[in-house]
């Protein structure tokens, strides 16, 4: 809305004190989103710059070493380790992302009703959280693969559900703070309807500690995806993703072949802890209650 | 405080009933005619409508459900095709092996997260801090068949330090008689030693990996507890009390930090559960995680159900350990209900 | 028109208390008048019930029995979220006891005061919202280069200013204050207060001002009430309570304003015992039994009803039997 | 601003910086006062003037956030700021003690209310535990805890805000300390408890003949209770008087609006005069008297460095170039 140039200008002012202040004390900061931002130039260009066909075998060329030609070495029918890594970047990336906005969406849309509601809507809501909480959730993903069958929007699917209980409490206990606060009643004194009041003055100021929350269930959904593909229960062969990738090399492990396995836990470890940063790095931003 | 158990009891139902309901739907979601599936791709449709009738599956589902938990209730899991055993006979006798594994895991990690926790939180900003806190945030960013692959090759094949990573005893041990099903205590209860070492030695990585895999979390919770509670009114009313530093950081710190910790074990017991299939996997363990994974490849539903079923009650059932733990430290929990 | 601008009849509110079958009685069968003009000044400690009061009045909550009356048409009957879309909305509004709560952080100043406008005045287009807003913002003097920001970006006298500012932008007939100045210093809570009592005579407004300091009261308003575990205990003039007060409970809060001289301290009234619990209070007992220094038997049977002390002073206390001390 | 002879406690240019992620809080700059044996100091001042922050750094319990950057804290002659951290707890309780605001916030959670007092008595007296507990209960009844036995085990929450405060206050005597500060001991409760609150403290020092430091917001409050009243303002002491000649014939111009602006029983409206502008930021720049952009009096001469400390009539001190 109408917002006078020095408003404006004071804010901007605040932000760039408070940013300056954040790298100064974290630096790690500054490393994630370097990161970050290599992470998804990979996700989005590496199967043109990848020096090999990643699903390309050689029959002359298994288990090969790293070499100057195959950086990471080659895996047990061939492939170029390195151009497989890369590209499955890009799976790995929109999988989890996927499953992370589709859980964030749902979760804490109906984490917000849940609490402002209540009634009927926050019973059915806490119901349906409680009893996916009362899994081990992994062993629940698994058990719903198994049964749905391992396609692509099943994995995504199946991998939001698991995350869904986290926002919705999350977004449950937020609202439930906010429900009783004095702009909250300021707007229905304002003439604002119930519906109007949740998606305008309390759902917003319930996003940022949601919006931490993502980051950091980003680098666990990582995690969870590789996890499936590792057991057998995600992405299937030949896809190049790094749970298989590193399925495939772990039995060469044993035998001292250890960069078939190596390269892509690698990648997922950095791509994980990326994102952990980042979330740590978005924390310090958000909450108050940190600032020393 | 026998009525606050009660009440917990009463408070973990709905999430059993909620862990059947969702087993038995899982099971319905199978992909397909489950009765064409059971009879075998050379059945004929008469033979196939024959089993459709003994599973049940020409009942509604209500009465489906009725079944299933009459089947429950008898012990009845259903039979695994692969081993031709019933699902609950296989599920008892690898059981020990998964939770002997989980609990190593859990144990070394709370004996070394809590300390790590408390190390880093009374040391804010010091070296120390800052290893402890790298440490916590590679822990969480690591794949856990990742670090066990690590692990294996550096420590059986660089080193050769540890065994093959192929089991719970290596091929000339004999193993214990069966007691608790735990080698370590079982072997201790014959006065076995070299059992023992035996079975510790196959121990030590498998309980490594879960081990570094659950000591991020708890060590970052731990931390973050002990600088809240540091921070605190009452800690800083305890130090100008004057009270000796031993009595401000053990009475009126710890024991309050502890509270969120307590409440973070549940979450990383279900997450070591999840984790121990991956283990099982590759350490070639043979718990009901590997048994479930056996199972997967073969398309038999019957044991990844049990599975699942098994692991969601010892989990239910670790909450309400958690719970009465819970209320025990905390007069807030135990007075007021 | 003839009759009080605002009648409360016989206003009760309860509330369960969470897994138990029993209930806090919040309000409990309060009858009052405002006057068109008039200030009205409600005096209780924290947990008295005033701010369950001010919230039947401003129809945030809905009563568990009795009347609201506003211009004598009957509104506590109307549902709260009718009510919002009703047209009587704007006729009384509220200014918040913490200026940062009652503030939605990310609106900024003028998105605040505009918010009622565009929902209950109609006013959608930019252009006017922006003359009104601005209008409304000299009013309570609020710098024009304010408007553009973020509460957290505001101190606490400029937040109440725009809390104020959006309360008023509607010109309601009456304003509740609750405790509008006890988040702020001394230095900024004059301030405000010389600004309510600005805008009241420059807009006409009736006011219902609600406060847990009786000298603060005292200085604004026409008439007080003073609360005491859900019920009135004692209401009248604001110097006359002051100066002559009957109710024990009042006494006591009077002898406790400090005098800031330090030779010459009043005698002070010591309560006895502690605040009682408002959870299902016993009906024949007083309310004020359990701190009372001249409580007696009688207390213990009856409670006692306001009983007129002169032409426009009541009291609630079984001493003052027969209109006289 | 000194009457040093005999003081208990001497505060000299004690001053504080917090580091913020807005930048750093210069919280209280060059604060100098005194507390003697058994008198009644009260401290007076608005929000962010800096006077809880002086109390927890006489406390030796300061913020991890915040740091002394010059000054002394010197009690009965030592520095206590010098001293080692093992011999500075040897004060904190059994010398001096505290009550803090917001006394529920303020203990253990989790430890019954009796035990508390009793890890003090068990570290200051020679006490046994069943001795300390006597103590303890004796000390309940003392601060007018009804049914001693009974809330020895009691826990705070299970108590209400006025009882946490008196628990609060016993916990800080608990020691016999010579010196006592009280940190808003009644803000947050209701009017009739504060009052009884206030009371109790009062009795207590009187009765042991403690020293006591009165810290609020409330410039009558500690009028009618102090010997002396230090004003303090943004981070600076700028008044030093007894009480009667503080109200009486205030020098600082600051002094005079709070006092004008501070409602008493016989005050109008009209009388409230408003302080201009409002307590400037401390991360800024600040010039070196720091009530200067506030001030009706302010000259030029008022830019110049340092801020002066004025003794203006025998124990009456001002920090102000043009007092009144």
């Amino acid at each position: 809305m109408s917002a006078p140039a020095s408003g404006a200008g004071f804010a901007l002012r605040q932000a760039l004190r408070h940013g300056r202040h954040l790298l100064a004390e974290n630096p790690l900061s500054l490393v994630a989103f370097v990161m970050m931002v290599s992470f998804l130039g990979l996700a989005l260009l590496g199967q043109w710059i990848v020096p090999f066909d990643p699903l390309a075998s050689d029959a002359t060329a298994q288990l090969q070493a790293p070499s100057r030609v195959h950086w990471f070495g080659t895996d047990q029918v061939g492939r170029d380790i390195l151009s497989r890594v890369v590209v499955a970047t890009r799976l790995d990336l929109a999988i989890s992302a996927s499953a992370v906005v589709l859980s964030f969406a749902a979760g804490s849309v109906a984490g917000a009703c849940a609490g402002f509601y209540g009634g009927w809507l926050e019973r059915i809501t806490s119901r349906v959280v409680d009893t996916i909480m009362a899994f081990p959730l992994f062993v629940l993903a698994m058990g719903i693969i198994v049964a749905v069958g391992t396609t692509l929007t099943n994995i995504i699917i199946t991998i939001a559900v698991i995350n869904f209980p986290s926002y919705a409490r999350m977004a449950r206990a937020e609202v439930n703070v906010r429900r009783e606060a004095g702009y909250v009643e300021a707007a229905r004194l304002a003439g604002n309807s119930p519906g109007r009041i949740l998606a305008l003055h309390v759902y917003p100021n319930c996003l940022p500690p949601l919006i931490v929350q993502a980051s950091m269930n980003m680098g666990w959904a990582m995690l969870s995806v590789a996890g499936l593909s590792f057991i057998g229960l995600g992405v299937r062969p030949p896809t190049p993703e790094w749970g298989i990738m590193v399925s495939e090399g772990a039995a060469f492990m044993i035998s001292g072949e250890w960069w078939a396995a190596f390269f892509p836990g690698l990648a997922l470890m950095l791509a994980v802890l990326t994102f952990n940063l980042l979330g740590d790095a978005l924390r310090d931003l958000v909450d108050p209650r940190r600032r020393t | 405080m026998l009525r606050m158990i009660g009440r917990r009891l009463a408070a973990a139902l709905p999430g059993v009933i909620g862990v059947i309901v969702v087993t038995f739907l899982l099971n319905r979601a199978l992909p397909g005619d489950p009765a064409a599936y059971f009879a075998g791709p050379a059945a004929t449709p008469r033979a196939i409508e024959e089993i459709r009738v003994k599973l049940g599956l020409d009942k509604s589902l209500p009465e489906q459900f009725g079944l299933y938990v009459r089947d429950l209730v008898r012990g009845d899991l259903g039979t695994s095709l692969t081993t031709g055993q019933p699902v609950v006979a296989d599920l008892r006798a690898r059981l020990p092996a998964s939770l002997e594994l989980t609990l190593c895991g859990l144990l070394l990690a709370i004996a070394v997260g809590v300390p790590l926790g408390i190390f880093a939180a009374t040391r804010p900003g010091s070296w120390a801090d800052h290893i402890a806190r790298v440490l916590m945030t590679m822990g969480n960013s690591m794949p856990v068949f990742f670090s066990a692959l690590l692990l294996v090759y550096v420590f059986y094949y660089l080193l050769g330090w540890a065994p093959a990573p192929l089991g719970r005893l290596d091929a000339f041990t004999p193993p214990p008689g069966s007691v608790t099903g735990s080698f370590l205590v079982d072997s201790l209860l014959m006065r076995d030693g070299t059992v023992f070492l035996a079975a510790a030695k196959q121990l030590v990585l498998p309980t490594a990996t879960l081990g570094l895999a659950a000591l991020a979390p708890i060590a970052r919770i731990t931390r973050a507890a002990m600088l809240g509670v540091l921070a605190s009114d009452y800690v800083r009313t305890a130090r100008a009390g004057g009270l000796a530093p031993r009595t401000v950081l053990y009475v009126y710190a710890l024991r309050n930090a502890l509270l969120p910790v307590v409440t973070a074990l549940g979450i990383v017991f279900a997450f070591l559960l999840g984790v121990n299939v991956v283990v099982e996997k590759i350490y070639a363990w043979p718990g009901i995680g590997s048994y479930a994974l056996e199972a997967v490849m073969t398309s038999d539903y019957a044991p990844v159900q049990g599975f699942v079923l098994t692991m969601a009650m010892i989990y239910v059932a670790l909450n309400l350990l958690i719970d009465i733990l819970y209320g025990v430290i905390d007069p807030r929990v135990r007075i007021e209900t | 028109m003839s009759g009080p601008l605002l009648a409360v009849r016989e206003a009760r509110k309860r509330f369960p208390v969470r897994g138990t079958r029993r209930w806090v009685h919040a309000v409990d069968g309060v009858n009052f008048t405002i006057e068109a003009g008039e200030c009205l000044g409600l005096v209780g400690e924290s947990g008295c019930g005033k701010s369950t009061l001010v919230r039947l009045v401003a129809r945030l909550l809905e009563p568990t029995a009795g009347q609201i009356l506003l211009d004598g048409q009957e509104i506590g009957s109307v549902p709260v979220t009718e009510f919002a879309r009703g047209p009587l909305r704007a006729a009384i509004q509220m200014v918040f006891q913490d200026p940062a709560d009652s503030l939605n952080p990310r609106f900024t100043a003028f998105d605040t005061i505009a918010d009622p406008l565009a929902r209950l005045g109609g006013v959608k287009d930019r252009r006017t919202q922006a003359e009104r807003v601005a209008a409304v913002a000299d009013l309570v003097r609020l710098p024009d280069e304010l408007l553009g920001r973020l509460p957290h970006q505001l101190s606490g006298g400029q937040q109440q200013r725009v809390g104020i500012a959006r309360a008023i932008a509607l010109s309601p007939k009456l304003l509740i204050l609750d405790e509008p100045t006890s988040a702020l210093d001394v230095s900024v809570q004059a301030v405000i207060l010389h600004l309510l009592v600005e805008l009241r005579e420059r807009l006409g407004m009736t006011y219902l001002f609600v406060s847990h300091d009786l000298n603060l009261v005292r200085l604004i308003s026409d008439r007080v009430l003073v609360m005491y575990s859900g019920v009135i205990v004692e209401s009248g003039p604001a110097g006359e309570v002051f100066t002559h007060p009957y109710h024990p409970y009042t006494r006591a809060l009077i002898s406790a304003i400090p005098v800031a001289d330090p030779g010459g301290r009043r005698e002070r009234i010591r309560l006895i015992g502690e605040p009682q619990s408002p959870v299902d209070p016993r009906p024949t007992v007083c309310r004020f039994y359990g701190r009372c220094p001249e409580r007696f038997d009688r207390c213990l049977r009856e409670m006692p009803a306001l009983r007129a002390m002169g032409t426009s002073h009541e009291v609630a206390c079984h001493r003052y039997e027969g209109g006289s001390r | 601003m000194t009457g040093e002879a005999g003081a208990l406690l001497v505060v000299e240019d004690l001053s504080i910086e917090f580091r913020t992620r807005e930048g750093i809080v210069r919280a209280l700059e060059r604060a100098s006062f005194t507390v003697g044996q058994a008198e009644t100091v009260g401290v007076v001042g608005e929000s962010g003037s800096g006077k809880t922050i002086t109390a927890h750094a006489v406390m030796g319990v300061l913020h991890p956030a915040g740091r002394v950057t010059g000054g002394s804290v010197r009690f009965r002659g030592a520095d206590l700021l010098a001293l080692g951290e093992e011999e500075r707890r040897g004060y904190c309780g059994r010398e001096m003690a505290i009550a803090f605001q917001n006394a529920r916030a303020a203990l253990n959670p989790i430890r019954p209310v009796g035990r508390q007092i009793e890890d003090v008595l068990l570290r200051h007296t020679d006490l046994g535990r069943s001795a300390a507990r006597d103590r303890a209960l004796e000390l309940f009844a003392r601060v007018q805890i009804p049914d001693p036995p009974r809330l020895h085990g009691a826990y705070p929450f299970e108590l209400s805000g006025g009882m946490c405060q008196r628990v609060m206050i016993a916990l800080a005597v608990a020691g016999s300390p010579a010196l006592l500060i009280a940190d808003e001991p009644a803000t947050g409760l209701d009017v009739a408890t504060q009052c009884a609150v206030l009371e109790l403290i009062e009795e207590l020092a009187h009765e042991n003949r403690m020293a006591m430091l009165l810290i609020s917001h409330d410039l009558g409050l500690v009028g009618e209770r102090a010997d002396r009243v230090v004003v303090m303002h943004a981070g600076h002491v700028v008044e030093i008087a007894p009480s009667a000649e503080l109200f009486a014939a205030p020098r600082h111009p600051y002094t005079a609006r709070l006092l004008a602006t501070t409602p008493h029983p016989d005050s109008r409206l009209a009388d409230l005069r408003p302080i201009p502008g409002s307590v400037p930021d401390l991360r800024e720049a600040l010039p070196p008297c720091r009530y200067r952009y506030r001030c009706e009096r302010a000259a030029p001469e008022c830019d110049e460095p340092p801020l002066p400390r004025v003794e203006i009539t025998p124990g009456h001190f001002v920090a102000c170039r043009r007092p009144l």
